[in-house]
């Protein structure tokens, strides 16, 4: 432990600045993918294993993207799409069976998906490392911030994570779809009897929380090594921001998710030996004394 | 223990094998009649580390295939029998007793990494088979009298090997540029910390003026490294030791470029220099310093370029590290056979490969020997060299004299009670 | 219950002269590797069975107490002070300990939430593993192999020995868990999966006893371990990663969690798969994948539970009036699922 | 309500229809017909069968046999959504409003245009209609009494502009008082000619709101005829109905 450094760091700016912006650098594209497992979770009542599958394929679908085309923005798209495409074929086919069925016949449908998928890229895009590459608009020099310095790619990543956010906020909060999916979460027979189409809409939201993940992937790739089964760690991380959070609640899962890129941050600072056992940690404190979550509503 | 129990041992084990694969429906030729010899490789072939499996397999492909082509080893032909262990070590024992019992495999490389070569090196204890561990470099595996087994070898590069060099390089530059404030940023298992511990120990033996400021050890596969980074930008080391390897290296460089975190701190790094890693990282920074793993140019010999032009055009990659050191134990195999006039027993051709030297393309000087006291490799290049930003990505290889590591290790051992 | 027990030891003790005979029928080496797998991750998934298919608790860190009773019993008998039934015994002991421990957190959680906390704590024991080297040998695992000094006249270096002594103690084990199995106890528990208010209202003290079935499942489990450390003479992370959690439960989905016996069919199952995929294939990723889809999709259920239902359906159809004989089958499969 | 196309048939018709759960047969052969305009009550005693009638024209318990008819098209077999759209507004029992939505928000989940396009009802004309729901339309629909509640999920379901509205025991665990203005908003509805079948137990709310009643008994209909003229039959009413 090392605490007067810590001390030290929270008292000086440009220390704080730097650690305060890796936090939400590392906490963003976790919140991307842990709020399409939460929001996936709150409105179907599933949990999807696979959901860094998807997170990969975001990835790899934005690497092709970008390796055909040139152009980042395609490859964001492609990376978004795709994934959600996937998602939806994955929904409607295997994963729909499932509903309602014990959690055992969605983690073994999951773990299905992890293993096929993981093949699959192998096959398609080999089984050694690929990055995707900084696009030529970022490549400049970190932004100084009252003596921290912040890469202009990440001050990107997190301004889209956070917008997307905010955009997914709004979506659920304030739009008829919104107030129609949180209905549906509550009460699926009734929406259906109000003359909605159900299945459809929980492919749709399926969907969506695919194109976060995928978003989230596509977002990493730039700067993160591509690998077959490069999901699982980060799926193992959202499950924890996730829970966190409270499952089913996307503030909760922004919550938590800067709560956790903080943790990493100024933990490597505090407690460089510690880091990933204090989120596990973090992670066992919270299921105890608040089951359901920071800011979760449903009881466990 | 006697030679002729061994003998006996195996013949009825290969009976036994022969009676099994008619039960298992499973119609291989087993046994020293067979003109073919089935060589068994347990290795990693599916998940993150997937391209060790995939290149050592290539590599062992290559060089059996041309054995093969120019007429096999007094008419029998090598083939080889791979199976995936999923990077679990005991699933890597368990495929490594079903190569021998079921497939009929006379002799085993073992294409593992460090924690399922310790796996199959229990193994081979059990069923005294030959084999040759190709991919685990923690020193202990050989250099430990106790793991002492008698017919396997290792043809890999040896962490103190590689202690060595490096800390011979590293004190070099650092007294000639004065870099005294160092940090270390490697992954938290075994091999990380041991690789690191390892790194320092020699650098402060050679520089005492080094002083270790920090020292960050981020997860295995972790896919961020940004809070480790931010964190050296606190520090301001003047060095930085990384034993970070594969993509988990190339994202921490790539994420570091973001910081422009290398211009300011020189980067030691022992696993950078091997061609995937140095081909997927997009702007690769100039002047990193790091040690060989492998190099089409080096040793400049043109057996070695044959072998990468051989290797790529196989693997459709540039040959790994990994893929090095599967193609020498092809060779070791093959040479050993040839000694042997094909018989495949394990003390056979385990009497065989004590002490055998080879010339290859791939030794730094002529020959490559696999040492008869401790059955591991020596003689294989053990350099360090500089990054350039385009092919072939690393240059200025400065080579460390074998006769200074040999004096180190042997120094070495005896401090850790293994000599 | 008596009778019951009587019935159990007799075909208890049929199944292992089976067990006993098939490698001396068929003397191949790899057969017996093969059913030592099948033994070590069947009593694995029988043991998390306990958890899922009889109490419904999902736990998605058993790998824990596997690996558990592996590394005590292997850093025991590597400290070369205790012989080996002493130290599976402490191994036992121990991994009770642990899952007391662990379980009087967990089993206060419901559902889903049970399910991530167990798997934190594997996380969390994992990680230990894999930091705390000088004593685990971090990612290397138990170096060096686990000695194996005879005792009692029994020397376990020899691989036919190890195998009979794996399936003995395989036997026993079964033998325990069938016991609970048919006990009030077992009915206590299946009464708390199907409806835990009214086993509330009843007055059973429900954490209790999901307390007591977890650590009973924790101590079978690390006799698995104790099995596989004994067989690959060594102790690895893995033992305690989550896929090995994530094998026990595909294992017992694949045979069936009503079926007592089903965890170890889904076991066999699944190494035979393993075995045959890996060989022909590398992309097992691939076909395991679309085996699991089909079983799941298809059958909806365990392999043992479609063949008993499938049974079931078939004696109702034969026969219509139900004689009492007749009519205790469904109502124990109805009792059971 | 703009006019349906064919003035002459029923809005609704159901013939014939048996419903089954699982291997238990609840509806035998059911007969019903409403035409535009009519308030028709089903009545019947507790498990006589009027909540499976209605799960049987909504979609949700598709019937085995017979036919469920919305101006003369065939509806039986479609979707619950598909019933929905063309033209059945189904209000189950209960009072299922979105508990975490605002009173408003439950009304824009229930907004769609009806079979033919139209978009008669607004929320504002919801207010108009049901001006105790005005004053509380940003409140939680979860803080509302039991017959607000009733009222916001008839509202709700009048924002799909349905060609004919089924209430399953509107008045069911209401006080007195509120049964009188739930009684008071189905008759301002009939006076909208609105197209309503109204099931219920408490046939005296039924004899005030309906123009016609049918009763069923055992999953049969056993009686059929206009309000006064089952006010008038007393055997009936104390048969099946048990006053």
């Amino acid at each position: 432990m090392n605490l007067d450094v810590l001390a030290g760091c929270v008292a000086t700016a440009s220390c704080f600045v730097t650690q305060v912006s890796t936090g939400l650098i590392v906490g963003m594209l976790l919140f991307l993918v842990a709020s399409g497992l939460s929001l996936i979770f709150g409105v179907l009542g599933v949990v999807n294993f696979a959901h860094g599958v998807f997170y990969m394929l975001g990835a790899y679908f934005a690497f092709a993207a970008y390796e055909a085309t040139g152009s980042f923005v395609l490859a964001l798209l492609a990376g978004a799409a795709g994934a959600g495409l996937v998602g939806i074929v994955f929904e409607r086919f295997f994963m729909s069976r499932v509903y309602g069925k014990d959690l055992l016949m969605q983690l073994l449908v999951c773990y299905a998906a992890i293993l096929i998928c993981d093949d699959l890229v192998k096959i398609v895009f080999g089984a050694d490392y690929k990055l995707m590459g900084m696009p030529e608009a970022f490549a400049t020099a970190p932004v100084e911030v009252l003596g921290g310095f912040i890469p202009g790619y990440y001050i990107f990543m997190v301004g889209m994570a956070l917008g997307i956010g905010a955009v997914l906020w709004l979506g659920i909060n304030r739009t008829r779809l919104g107030k129609i999916i949180r209905a549906l979460a509550i009460n699926p027979q009734m929406v259906g009897a109000l003359g909605i189409n159900t299945r459809l809409l929980y492919a749709g939201v399926f969907g969506m929380g695919c194109v976060l993940a995928g978003t989230a992937g596509a977002l990493a790739a730039p700067v993160r090594t591509l690998t077959p089964g490069m999901g699982l760690s980060v799926l193992i991380e959202s499950f924890i921001v996730t829970v966190i959070g409270g499952m089913g609640s996307i503030p909760g899962a922004l919550v938590a998710a800067i709560l956790i890129g903080l943790t990493r941050a100024f933990g490597a600072i505090g407690f460089p030996l510690f880091t990933d056992g204090l989120m596990f940690a973090l992670m066992g404190l919270v299921l105890i004394l608040r089951p359901s979550g920071l800011l979760g509503a449903r009881t466990a | 223990m006697s030679n002729g129990a061994n003998v006996t041992g195996r013949r009825v084990l290969l009976g036994g094998a022969a009676a099994g694969a008619a039960m298992l429906a499973m119609p291989r030729i087993a046994g020293a009649q067979a003109k073919v010899i089935r060589v068994g490789m347990p290795t990693i072939l599916s998940g993150r580390v997937a391209i060790l499996g995939t290149s050592s397999r290539a590599a062992v492909q290559y060089a059996f295939g041309r054995i093969n082509e120019a007429g096999g080893l007094g008419g029998r032909t090598l083939q080889l029998v791979e199976r995936d262990s999923k990077g679990r070590p005991d699933e890597a024992a368990k495929v490594t007793r079903d190569l021998i019992n079921n497939d009929g495999c006379e002799i085993i490389i073992d294409g593992e990494a460090s924690s399922g070569g310790f796996a199959v090196h229990e193994v081979v204890r059990d069923l005294p088979v030959l084999c040759i561990h190709t991919n685990s470099e923690t020193s202990s595996l050989t250099a430990d009298p106790k793991l002492h087994v008698k017919t396997a070898f290792r043809c890999a590069r040896q962490g103190i090997h590689d202690a060595v060099a490096g800390g011979v390089y590293a004190s070099g530059i650092s007294k000639q540029r004065g870099l005294k404030r160092w940090m270390t940023c490697s992954p938290d298992y075994a091999y990380g910390r041991d690789n690191t511990a390892e790194f320092l120990e020699f650098a402060k033996m050679y520089d005492p003026a080094i002083e270790v400021v920090d020292q960050v050890w981020p997860r295995l596969f972790a896919p961020d490294y940004t809070e480790n980074i931010t964190k050296a930008l606190q520090v301001k080391p003047q060095a930085m030791y990384s034993a970070l390897w594969g993509g988990d290296l190339v994202s921490f460089i790539e994420q570091s470029n973001l910081y422009r975190l290398f211009p300011n701190v020189a980067l030691f790094s022992s696993s950078l220099g091997d061609p995937p890693v140095l081909t997927a990282i997009k702007q690769l920074p100039a002047g990193l310093h790091t040690a060989y793993r492998y190099n089409r140019n080096y040793p400049e010999k043109p057996a070695n370029t044959a072998f990468a032009d051989g290797f790529t055009a196989l693997a459709k990659h540039e040959p790994t590290n990994w893929a090095w050191q599967n193609y020498v134990a092809a060779q070791f195999i093959a040479e050993a056979l040839k000694r042997t006039n094909g018989r495949t027993e394990g003390a056979a051709l385990a009497a065989e490969l004590k002490g055998m030297q080879i010339s290859s393309g791939l030794a730094v000087e002529e020959k490559l020997t696999l040492r008869d006291t401790d059955h591991t490799l020596i003689g294989y290049p053990t350099a360090w060299g500089r990054t350039v930003p385009k092919a072939p990505f690393v240059e200025d290889f400065a080579p460390i004299p074998w006769s200074q590591i040999l004096e180190m290790e042997t120094q070495w051992k005896k401090q850790k009670g293994y000599a | 219950m008596r009778a019951g027990l009587m019935r159990d030891l007799g075909l208890g003790l049929i199944g292992l002269v089976l067990l006993l005979a098939l490698p001396a029928l068929f003397p191949h080496p790899s057969l017996r590797d093969f059913l030592i797998y099948v033994i070590a991750y069947g009593l694995l998934a029988m043991s998390l069975n306990l958890l899922v298919g009889l109490t419904g608790l999902v736990s998605f860190g058993h790998a824990a107490y596997f690996a558990s009773g592996a590394y005590v019993f292997g850093l025991l008998m590597q400290g070369g002070a205790v012989s080996i039934p002493v130290a599976m015994l402490a191994a036992v002991g121990g991994t009770a300990l642990l899952a007391l421990v662990i379980g009087a957190i967990c089993v206060r959680l419901k559902e889903i939430y049970f399910s991530f906390i167990t798997l934190a704590f594997q996380m969390f024991i994992h990680s230990i593993i894999l930091t705390w080297v000088d004593l685990t040998g971090g990612d290397q695992g138990l170096r060096g192999g686990i000695p194996r000094p005879p005792f009692l006249g029994i020397d376990l270096g020899d691989a036919g020995t190890l195998y009979a002594f794996c399936a003995v103690v395989f036997v026993a084990c079964l033998l325990v868990m069938r016991q609970v199995w048919q006990s009030p106890f077992g009915y206590t528990l299946r009464m708390i999966r199907d409806n835990p208010a009214r086993a509330n209202f009843l007055g059973v003290d429900v954490v209790r006893m999901k307390l007591g079935v977890f650590v009973l499942a924790g101590t079978m489990a690390s006799v698995a371990g104790i099995i596989m450390a004994l067989f690959v003479s060594g102790a690895f992370p893995e033992f305690g990663f989550w896929t090995t959690s994530g094998e026990a439960i595909f294992m017992i989905m694949l045979g069936g969690t009503q079926v007592f016996l089903g965890p170890v069919i889904g076991a066999f199952l699944l190494q035979l798969l393993n075995h045959y995929v890996t060989i022909w294939t590398h992309h097992h990723g691939l076909v395991l994948g679309i085996v699991i889809l089909a079983i799941v999709l298809g059958l909806r259920r365990g392999v043992a539970d479609y063949a008993m239902a499938w049974l079931a359906d078939r004696r109702a159809a034969a026969a219509p009036p139900a004689t009492p004989a007749k009519a205790a089958a469904p109502a124990e499969t109805k009792a059971a699922g | 309500m703009s006019a349906p196309p064919n003035p002459g048939v029923p809005i609704l018709e159901v013939k014939g229809t048996d419903v089954f759960y699982g291997a238990s047969q609840i509806l035998f052969g059911i007969d019903l017909a409403v035409a535009r305009g009519q308030t028709m009550a089903l009545l019947g005693r507790n498990g006589a069968g009027k909540s499976t009638t209605f799960k049987a024209i909504a979609g949700i318990a598709p019937p085995r046999r017979g036919q469920v008819l919305l101006s003369g098209a065939a509806v039986s077999g479609k979707a619950p959504y598909l019933v929905a759209r063309a033209g059945i507004g189904y209000v189950p029992e209960d009072r299922q409003v979105f508990p975490e939505h605002t009173v408003e928000d439950n009304l824009i989940v229930g907004a769609k245009a009806g079979p033919r396009g139209d978009r008669h009802w607004t929320a504002e004309r919801i207010y108009e209609v049901f001006p105790l729901l005005a004053g509380m339309r940003h409140r939680m629909a979860g803080r509302l009494s039991g017959g607000e509640q009733q009222m916001l999920t008839i509202a709700r379901t009048l924002m799909g502009n349905p060609d004919i509205l089924l209430l399953d025991e509107p008045s069911e665990g209401l006080a007195p008082i509120i049964v009188r203005a739930i009684g008071d908003l189905i008759r301002t509805l009939r006076g909208m000619s609105v197209t309503i079948l109204i099931a219920e137990q408490n046939m005296h709310f039924c004899l005030g709101v309906a123009t016609h009643a049918t009763v069923i008994d055992k999953g049969q209909v056993v009686y059929s005829a206009g309000i006064d003229e089952l006010r008038g039959n007393d055997a009936i009413l104390q048969r099946y109905l048990a006053v």
